[in-house]
């Protein structure tokens, strides 16, 4: 099998191409067949491949070819393949499988069906090349090719144009970031002399001293990348707006695999994070930072999707704290974790909208709990989850995350209560989705309920939700092992009690009504917190006026090529020139012969005057 | 006398393709296509009796012999100018690109020529016999002489065949280019009169001068006159004003030659005299050089955003690839260098694709504007998705050429200054800006009523031929760029070592 | 009869002015006839310093620049003239200043 | 006087008993036909004769020196009055009977300039120069309609007529200096007169220069160009541009060559001034002229300006390659001339309305050969590779560079550059489309564009024997 | 001595007479003027030893070629008004840039002559050495110079000719 994991991510490559080229002769329950397949044989193949790997717990490193090779540059199209890989190949192949499935109903009244099936396909094959690279140019190929995906699947319904807007601002966003990653990989390469992942970072080790600098800037522009990628501030504002897609599309993109991307990468490469600890630290503030941020956000939002689209930023945010204490494997398990329950409640999402005839305002739903069971427990499963309730997935992992931030010297405290502010309004915003939408009175109808082709997909991933907590993922040989202390109890308890806290002010506030909270609401003070929460702080604002306008009125400014004003003015001048040689041009002869006369006195001037010291 | 062929086949092709109008009407372009197939085969053929280019030898910079192909014959004795054409591997890719994309080009040019298709399409081939002789001229005259009478069809084809302003700019091109050339001539000729007084003899070949001794003033204003020439051809910041109005003006086959090939004109010349002619004053020069071509990245991607008209979008978009192309050149070092040849032959099957789409959308709406555009898709999904392959290729997506040399420019310009590189590199994500703005005013977005019914056809299998051909070259450059690369490696090899730069790779991170 | 101590410069300066006043008048006329003259006078003038240079050097040469002055004087103003009766038909007047149909 | 020298003064003397053929002919039986047989064969025979006299290699008197240049040039300004002569053959209006004096004038014109060409001395300089002047005088006067070929007359004659004065008077100046009126012997004498009174040879000297500038148009004493060349008829023009010019330029650089005049840095400067105005001046005023009989008046002001470089050149070069330059510059210069003014002959004729450039849009389709050559004699103007004056332009800018005479070399290239847009402006509008007759030009007009286009093609393209030959001159 | 004064007392004549002829407004008037200039050049001529071109300047420049200027003025016919304007063309505004330009240049002139010295020879040239030299080594200069005088009888022959034709044919048409 190691032999041929390069046919994992060729299999759903080969898919898409032929989409894309037969995509409009071929029929519809073809193209669901060839897309769902080309994902399911990935998946069972990474099956294979981790049964094999539990076995055997064998790093596979394979080269392809060479894929340039200049002045001892020679990234190559080869892969690596280890634990960590296998965690995100799982969840690739796995949750990427059963959305495909899910696609193919949801899909099924589009025309650009083939198109869909095209893009998917080839996002995860980009996926899967982007956490399989051995180095990091490579990585960076998946890691476009991610982006670009999501840009075609963003804007899938292009005849809109804000779907195209937010499309476009996905990419560019995310570019930013992408771009300062590229001159990370510049100076990585150049410092470095290789972007071979592994051997990169035994390099590091090599060179540079823990605190040095020249780690620190190449980790910051790393962090740069991964922040665009995974919708951290600064660069988190495309990922609200990417909600314009498809709902699958954000199931599998935009929550569980490409934005996670930033996670995986500062994992991949952990050993020069080590060397940077300053770094760690940015990493780990931004991460709750953006985390409480979004979560406060999440809390205003009307719109279903916009809420789940909060939520992940939110959770990546708490990946992004594990990762900045350090607590690699429990940011990866969250990671994990996360892809479940955050798919589950997008695909549960994307059913109701599939079935309420395309609503998303949650307050215009209301009553589901009966009329569309599958979609009601998958939400509470999915819910529970994501507040970190006990015993559900995201409980563990996230309680792991926070047990390690307590436990960093320092900020560590200070971290985790942030933690657990964020945790309580998790459990808030997520609870007082489900009340809104599924208890209450029922403002629209659906006109059906999920076919087969979305539910098994909602209880598979039901299940996962439930039980991915005990999942042990194999990436002890990846990581350094944490020094295994645990912090005091009380700690402990008062974590797993925040979230139920949560919960259950959000029982009181959206479903019994026992809290009132309107006076606060109205209130000047809540109005306008309400309001800047609502609008996600405020950050698109500030964009917009900070870069968005100056650029588009800089473009403007210039649309007319001020440089060429400068060959207007030659051109001008020597038609000056030519206007007054011309007028001199009058006909007259007597004028002429003046004119001679003056340069018979010229010539003569010049001849005899300037005679001195000739010979 | 092969190279001698190469171009004398496409001269007297371009005579057949005038007299074949008296055949039938359809019979030019068939006769011009066949020309241009006839010669790369020719060329083929010719080369395959040549060992593996891939192994190709260094060729030794000043030893004739050691080139893959040589050709020397008296021309001019009294000033020592020869008929002398020689063949390394950048020349041949340079060729190779010139001829596959001719094909193109009149491919391009298949249908929306109506008036006097003889005449254009001798224009056309002549253009091309032009080029070839630019990219294997070694005596410095006539490489001179080619540079010029390249132009000549051009201008013709811009003048006859162009848009509606057509005049303007086939002028403003004209003049640019050769009041530049002037500057290229008074260079040449000063550098074969500083050699004539130190040697006593006259020469032109480019062997004879790489080692002409002269003081470093002189050299630098030598230096410089050949610079602006290729600057302005590449067309690099503040030189590039005549490149939008031109391609913008052109009829399709036009703009294409001219993005394709025309313009990597300019960085051959650098690459091989305006450097290695001058190494040490060129190389003094390079940073401001560096600056003027990060200047370059950046307007042209700003200009670019702001434009509406579909082609000169496009152009500037130009002005900012081949920004990088200058700033890989005066980078001076092998990955740099890559990155431009690299970026030369991506930026080619790029934007020629790019302005067939605009040449195929001209044809068929009439307009250029892209505010009369929008949701072209629908009516033409086989366009709009070729459309995007090429846009993401233009925005430089890994995977495809592009992005192999925007990178290796980065990756070699990074070693010689950081804060040019940080400069250069805004351009992905300006260029990503223009690019998507390009598809969303154009072929996305809501379906402009004016089209819907309009009876658009898509493309037929004749464009998507020769779509697919450029396709095909920009995926196997992106993953696989070993052969170009190695077949420019050895000349760049020799060139570095000729200038032997004691160019400082110190870098300069900020600490 | 010798030519005596007549300084050359003197001479010179004559023709000199004699020159000058003649492309003064050449500038100031409008009418073509005075023109002509003015002409004859600025010829007359480099005469006298040919002959006057002759003289000077002892030599035949300046009469002979001389005659050929007077021969082309002769020329001139023959086709001058001749283009004088024609103006006066076409035109009907001598002013010079009326003919500028061409300029620019 | 003996044998050998009438043989070298074979070309002189036939051209001066075609002249008394004609009178002889006209006072039997006046008829143009014969008259345009007579002064053809006459041309020829000339040139027979030029050949001729390159066995006789001299001195001919102290006015004339034959020799291998001079009869380079004589050959060529023959053959140039024979493209004339072919064009001049029905341009004149049929009512106007008596044409016969045309021939006998450009026989005399012609032989003026073969005067010049060969002179070495003052007084036949000032006699060819006079020659050629007072036969152009009446040809540029000679059609019966119209009032620009008489306004263009009478202009040229006064301004002509000043300018020899300035020039008699310099030749006085410069004769009171040196007290010599041959070059040679100006040559000899003249450092030690300019040791003596530097002024007075240096003030000659520069009035010499204005005189012939004015006849070679150069700025400041351009200003008679384009009315004359818009108001003479189109072939007279085209021998005023072509003959005329190149006769008067030979005589300057002997003039300046073999009486030592380069030696003196005052006169260099007042050159180089010359030459910066008048290719400034003459690319500046040709930029948006509209009748293409003045744009390429002005063009010839900017031509002349780039040979004066060649001239100031002397200071730093020896002769020989000086000479090779004048010689290249001038053929191309000429060829290119005659071409251009024999498509404007034959496509516009006498009629001025047909002169403009917009009345040459869509010649391209309508007449292929025509078009052809203008735009080859344009793009050879505007000193474009393969063509004869790039070739020419070459010259001048090596010469310039081996001289170091990098301000001039920048005017040159600012004019060339400035050049290239009005030389477009012609092409374009040929190549623009429009609905026209294809009238066709008789064989004759077809068979010298052809000829002219190829000769301009030939010396751009494979200029190695043309440029041994001259180098042997 | 006595020489030297009728040289400038000639000079003098000279330089008015032009004076006067330039400034003129009846064309009859300056011709005489000119003529008067002419003779005092050629006593001039005279006294500076150059017998034979005094002769000539008399016979030739004052005797034939301005008789023609006579003819043509006679032809023409100018009349009273004609004077007038060319009174009113001789207004300063006029003259003072050309005065300007020519005083500039007159006083270059000056500079330029001022420098020289000697006088003129002793010997006077006399007409058999003229005649020696033009047809010795200038006789090539005489046949040249009567292709001059034919192509300007030619010339005037064709302009002025046609000048007479069309008179009469007006003239006849008007009768």
């Amino acid at each position: 099998m190691s032999e041929t994991i390069w046919l994992i991510p060729l299999i759903p490559l080969l898919s898409s191409v032929t989409l894309m080229l037969f995509g409009s002769r071929l029929k519809v329950s073809q193209i669901g067949i060839i897309g769902v397949a080309s994902v399911g044989i990935a998946a069972l193949l990474t099956l294979w491949l981790a049964t094999e790997f539990m076995q055997n717990q064998q790093v596979i490193q394979l080269s392809l070819w060479t894929w340039m090779e200049v002045a001892g540059f020679a990234p190559g199209i080869s892969f690596y393949f280890d634990g960590l890989t296998l965690v995100m190949m799982s969840v690739i192949t796995g949750v990427g499988f059963l959305i495909h499935l899910f696609s193919t109903e949801f899909m099924e009244k589009d025309p650009s069906y083939a198109r869909y099936f095209a893009y998917l396909n080839m996002f995860v094959a980009a996926m899967l090349v982007l956490v399989m690279a051995d180095n990091l140019l490579l990585l960076y190929l998946g890691w476009e090719g991610v982006g670009v995906c999501s840009y075609l699947l963003v804007g899938f319904w292009y005849q809109h144009n804000a779907n195209g807007h937010a499309a476009r601002k996905a990419f560019i966003v995310t570019r930013i970031g992408d771009t300062a990653m590229a001159l990370g990989l510049l100076l990585l390469f150049t410092q470095l002399g290789t972007l071979d992942i592994q051997a990169m970072v035994g390099e590091a080790n090599q060179t540079w001293q823990v605190g040095d600098t020249i780690p620190l800037i190449a980790c910051l522009l790393l962090v740069c990348g991964a922040v665009g990628k995974s919708a951290q501030l600064p660069l988190h504002t495309w990922l609200p707006d990417a909600m314009a897609g498809p709902t699958p599309v954000s199931a599998l993109i935009h929550a569980a695999t490409m934005v996670t991307a930033g996670v995986y990468l500062i994992a991949r490469t952990h050993g020069l994070f080590l060397l940077a600890p300053t770094a760690m630290t940015v990493v780990a503030v931004i991460g709750i930072t953006t985390s409480l941020m979004a979560a406060f956000t999440a809390l205003m939002q009307t719109d279903i999707k916009r809420i789940l689209a909060y939520s992940t930023i939110s959770q990546i945010g708490y990946m992004f704290l594990a990762l900045g204490v350090g607590a690699w494997s429990a940011g990866i398990f969250h990671l994990m974790t996360h892809a479940f329950f955050k798919a589950l409640l997008f695909l549960g999402s994307g059913a109701i909208i599939h079935c309420l005839h395309h609503e998303h305002n949650i307050f215009k739903m209301g009553g589901l709990r009966t009329r569309m069971p599958v979609t009601f427990w998958s939400f509470m499963i999915g819910s529970a989850a994501l507040a970190a309730l006990p015993m559900t997935s995201g409980f563990f992992s996230k309680d792991q995350i926070l047990l390690q931030a307590y436990q960093l010297p320092d900020i560590g405290p200070a971290l985790w209560m942030a933690g657990l502010l964020g945790a309580l309004l998790t459990a808030i915003y997520s609870f007082r989705l489900v009340f809104v939408v599924f208890f209450g009175k029922a403002n629209t109808e659906p006109d059906k309920d999920t076919g087969w082709r979305m539910a098994v997909p909602l209880s598979v991933l039901c299940f996962l939700a439930m039980v991915g907590g005990w999942f042990m993922i194999p990436v002890s040989e990846v990581f350094p092992a944490s020094d295994g202390s645990h912090p005091a109890h009380w700690v402990e308890y008062v974590s797993i009690s925040v979230p139920i806290v949560g919960v259950l002010l959000a029982y009181f506030i959206f479903y019994s009504g026992r809290l009132k909270i309107d006076g606060l609401a109205n209130s000047t003070l809540g109005k306008s917190l309400g309001q800047f929460w609502l609008s996600g702080w405020g950050i698109d604002w500030l964009y917009d006026h900070l870069f968005v306008k100056p650029y588009y009125g800089l473009a403007n400014m210039l649309k007319g090529e001020p440089v060429d004003a400068i060959y207007g003015l030659i051109v001008a001048l020597n038609q000056t020139f030519n206007h007054w040689l011309s007028v001199a041009q009058s006909g007259r002869m007597r004028w002429y012969l003046a004119s001679m006369v003056a340069g018979l006195i010229l010539v003569i001037t010049l001849a005899a005057n300037l005679s001195e010291g000739a010979l | 006398m092969v190279m001698i062929n190469l171009i004398v086949i496409l001269l007297v092709g371009g005579l057949l393709a005038i007299l074949s109008e008296r055949i039938s009407d359809t019979m030019p372009r068939k006769v011009a296509m066949g020309v241009v197939l006839v010669d790369l085969l020719y060329l083929l053929v010719c080369l395959s009796g040549m060992p593996d280019i891939t192994q190709l030898q260094a060729p030794v910079a000043n030893d004739p012999s050691s080139w893959l192909m040589h050709f020397k014959a008296d021309w001019i004795p009294a000033f020592g100018i020869s008929i002398e054409l020689a063949l390394d591997g950048i020349s041949l890719l340079m060729v190779l690109l010139t001829l596959v994309l001719g094909a193109i080009a009149i491919s391009a040019s298949w249908t929306d020529i109506v008036v006097r298709k003889g005449f254009f399409e001798a224009n056309l081939l002549w253009s091309l016999a032009g080029v070839l002789g630019v990219f294997m001229a070694l005596d410095l005259m006539l490489f001179f002489l080619f540079w010029e009478v390249m132009l000549i069809p051009m201008y013709f084809m811009i003048a006859i065949w162009g848009h509606e302003n057509r005049g303007y700019a086939a002028m403003k091109f004209f003049i640019f280019t050769q009041a530049s050339g002037l500057l290229m001539l008074m260079s040449i000729l000063a550098l074969v009169a500083v050699n004539h007084s130190a040697t006593g003899t006259w020469t032109f070949s480019y062997f004879d001068l790489l080692n002409t001794e002269m003081a470093e003033q002189t050299a630098y204003w030598i230096m410089l006159g050949f610079f602006i020439a290729f600057v302005v051809k590449l067309p690099g910041f503040p030189f590039h004003t005549w490149l939008p109005d031109a391609h913008t003006q052109a009829p399709t086959a036009g703009s294409v030659i001219l993005a394709g090939i025309l313009l990597k004109t300019g960085a051959y010349g650098l690459i091989r005299f305006a450097v290695p002619l001058f190494p040490e004053v060129a190389l003094n020069f390079s940073y401001a050089a560096m600056w003027l071509g990060a200047a370059g990245v950046v307007y042209g991607a700003v200009l670019a955003f702001g434009q509406t008209d579909f082609k000169r979008l496009i152009a500037y978009s130009s002005v900012s690839h081949m920004g990088f192309v200058l700033l890989g050149i005066y980078a001076w070092n092998e990955l740099a260098l890559q990155g431009a040849v690299m970026q030369m032959v991506a930026h080619g099957f790029s934007t020629a694709a790019l302005f067939m789409i605009a040449g195929s959308l001209q044809e068929r709406l009439h307009t250029r504007d892209m505010r009369e555009m929008s949701g072209l898709w629908q009516q033409m999904p086989r366009m709009g998705a070729v459309a995007m392959f090429f846009v993401v290729a233009s925005l430089g997506l890994p995977g495809l050429g592009n992005f192999v040399a925007e990178f290796l420019v980065l990756l070699g310009l990074f070693q010689v200054n950081v804060w040019i590189t940080v400069v250069a590199a805004t351009g992905l994500i300006t260029g990503a800006a223009y690019s998507l703005l390009l598809m969303q005013r154009s072929f996305q977005g809501e379906a402009n009523k004016k089209w819907v019914d309009y009876g658009l056809i898509d493309f037929g299998s004749r464009e998507m031929l020769t779509m697919a051909v450029m396709m095909v070259a920009l995926i196997v450059l992106g993953i696989y760029p070993q052969p170009v690369l190695d077949a420019a490696q050895p000349v760049l090899q020799s060139l570095l070592e000729l200038t032997a730069t004691p160019a400082v790779a110190v870098v300069e991170v900020v600490q | 009869m010798d030519g005596l101590n007549i300084p050359l410069n003197h001479i010179l300066l004559v023709s000199s002015l004699l020159f000058a006043i003649g492309m003064l008048g050449l500038m100031i006329r409008r009418n073509i006839i005075f023109i002509l003259m003015s002409l004859e006078v600025m010829l007359n003038a480099a005469a006298l310093a040919f002959v006057a240079a002759g003289a000077h050097w002892g030599q035949p040469d300046g009469q002979v620049v001389f005659m050929l002055i007077l021969t082309v004087a002769a020329a001139e103003v023959a086709v001058g003239l001749g283009l004088v009766l024609q103006v006066q038909k076409r035109f009907k007047t001598l002013d010079m200043d009326h003919a500028n149909r061409m300029q620019g | 006087m003996n044998a050998t020298m009438f043989s070298a003064l074979a070309p002189i003397l036939i051209l001066s008993l075609t002249a008394i053929a004609l009178m002889i002919q006209a006072s039997i039986k006046r008829d143009q036909s014969v008259a345009w047989v007579i002064t053809a064969i006459g041309f020829l025979l000339s040139l027979w004769g030029a050949s001729y006299a390159r066995d006789f290699i001299q001195s001919v008197t102290i006015l004339l020196q034959v020799d291998h240049w001079s009869l380079f040039f004589t050959s060529l300004i023959l053959l140039a009055s024979l493209v004339i002569l072919g064009l001049s053959r029905d341009i004149f209006s049929p009512e106007g009977e008596r044409k016969e004096e045309y021939y006998l004038l450009l026989v005399l014109s012609v032989l003026g300039a073969v005067v010049l060409i060969q002179s070495t001395h003052m007084v036949s300089l000032l006699l060819g120069m006079e020659l050629m002047g007072v036969a152009l005088y009446a040809m540029i006067a000679f059609p019966e309609r119209g009032e620009l070929p008489l306004e263009g007359a009478i202009k040229y004659l006064v301004l002509s007529a000043c300018a020899s004065a300035m020039l008699l008077y310099g030749f006085a100046l410069i004769y009171a200096a040196a007290g010599e009126l041959s070059y040679a012997g100006i040559g000899a004498k003249g450092a030690a007169a300019y040791a003596e009174n530097p002024m007075l040879i240096m003030a000659g000297s520069a009035m010499v220069l204005a005189g012939i500038g004015f006849k070679l148009s150069v700025a400041p004493f351009h200003m008679w160009t384009p009315d004359v060349y818009q108001g003479a008829p189109t072939p007279v023009t085209g021998f005023l541009a072509t003959v005329s010019k190149g006769a008067v330029f030979v005589a300057l650089s002997r003039f300046y060559i073999d009486g030592a005049l380069y030696q003196y840095s005052g006169l260099n400067t007042a050159l180089m001034v010359l030459a910066i105005t008048s290719m400034l001046v003459g690319n500046w005023l040709a930029l948006r002229q509209e009748n293409i009989k003045r744009l390429l008046a002005y063009s010839s002001i900017a031509h002349f300006g780039y040979l004066l470089v060649v001239l100031i050149a002397l200071t730093h070069l020896d002769a020989g390659l000086i000479s090779q330059s004048i010689t290249f510059y001038l053929t191309a210069y000429i060829l290119t001339t005659l071409a251009a003014f024999a498509v404007v002959s034959t496509v516009a004729g006498e009629d001025p309305a047909k002169q403009d450039i917009s009345a040459f849009e869509g010649l391209f389709w309508h007449r292929p050969l025509e078009a052809s050559a203008l735009t080859v004699a344009m793009l050879s103007l505007a000193g474009i590779p393969l063509t004869a004056g790039f070739m020419a332009k070459f010259f001048v800018i090596t010469v310039g560079i081996q001289s170091g005479l990098w301000g001039l070399l920048a005017v040159l290239v600012v004019g060339s550059a400035v050049g290239i847009y009005y030389y477009l402006r012609v092409i374009f509008a040929m190549s623009k489309s429009t609905d026209g007759d294809g009238e066709s030009a008789n064989l004759l007009e077809n068979i010298l564009a052809l000829a002219l286009l190829a000769a301009i093609l030939v010396l751009g393209s494979w200029p190695q024997p043309f440029i041994a030959y001259a180098g042997g001159l | 001595m006595l020489e030297i004064v009728f040289f400038y007392i000639a000079s003098t004549v000279a330089l008015v007479a032009t004076v006067m002829a330039m400034t003129r407004a009846n064309a009859i008037h300056a011709l005489i003027y000119l003529i008067v200039s002419l003779l005092a050049v050629a006593v001039i001529f005279f006294l500076i030893g150059a017998p034979f071109a005094a002769a000539l300047e008399i016979v030739i420049y004052a005797g034939a070629i301005m008789v023609l200027f006579v003819f043509v003025i006679m032809m023409l016919n100018l009349g009273e008004k004609g004077d007038k304007q060319e009174r009113q063309w001789l207004q300063p505004s006029i003259w003072a840039g050309p005065a300007v330009l020519s005083a500039v240049l007159l006083i270059e002139l000056v500079m330029v002559i001022s420098q020289t010295n000697g006088p003129v020879s002793v010997t006077a040239v006399s007409a058999k050495e003229v005649g020696l030299a033009l047809f010795g080594p200038y006789v090539l200069a005489v046949e040249i110079a009567s292709m001059l005088l034919l192509a300007g009888l030619v010339g005037s022959f064709h302009l002025g000719r046609r000048y007479l034709e069309r008179d009469n044919l007006e003239k006849q048409g008007g009768q």
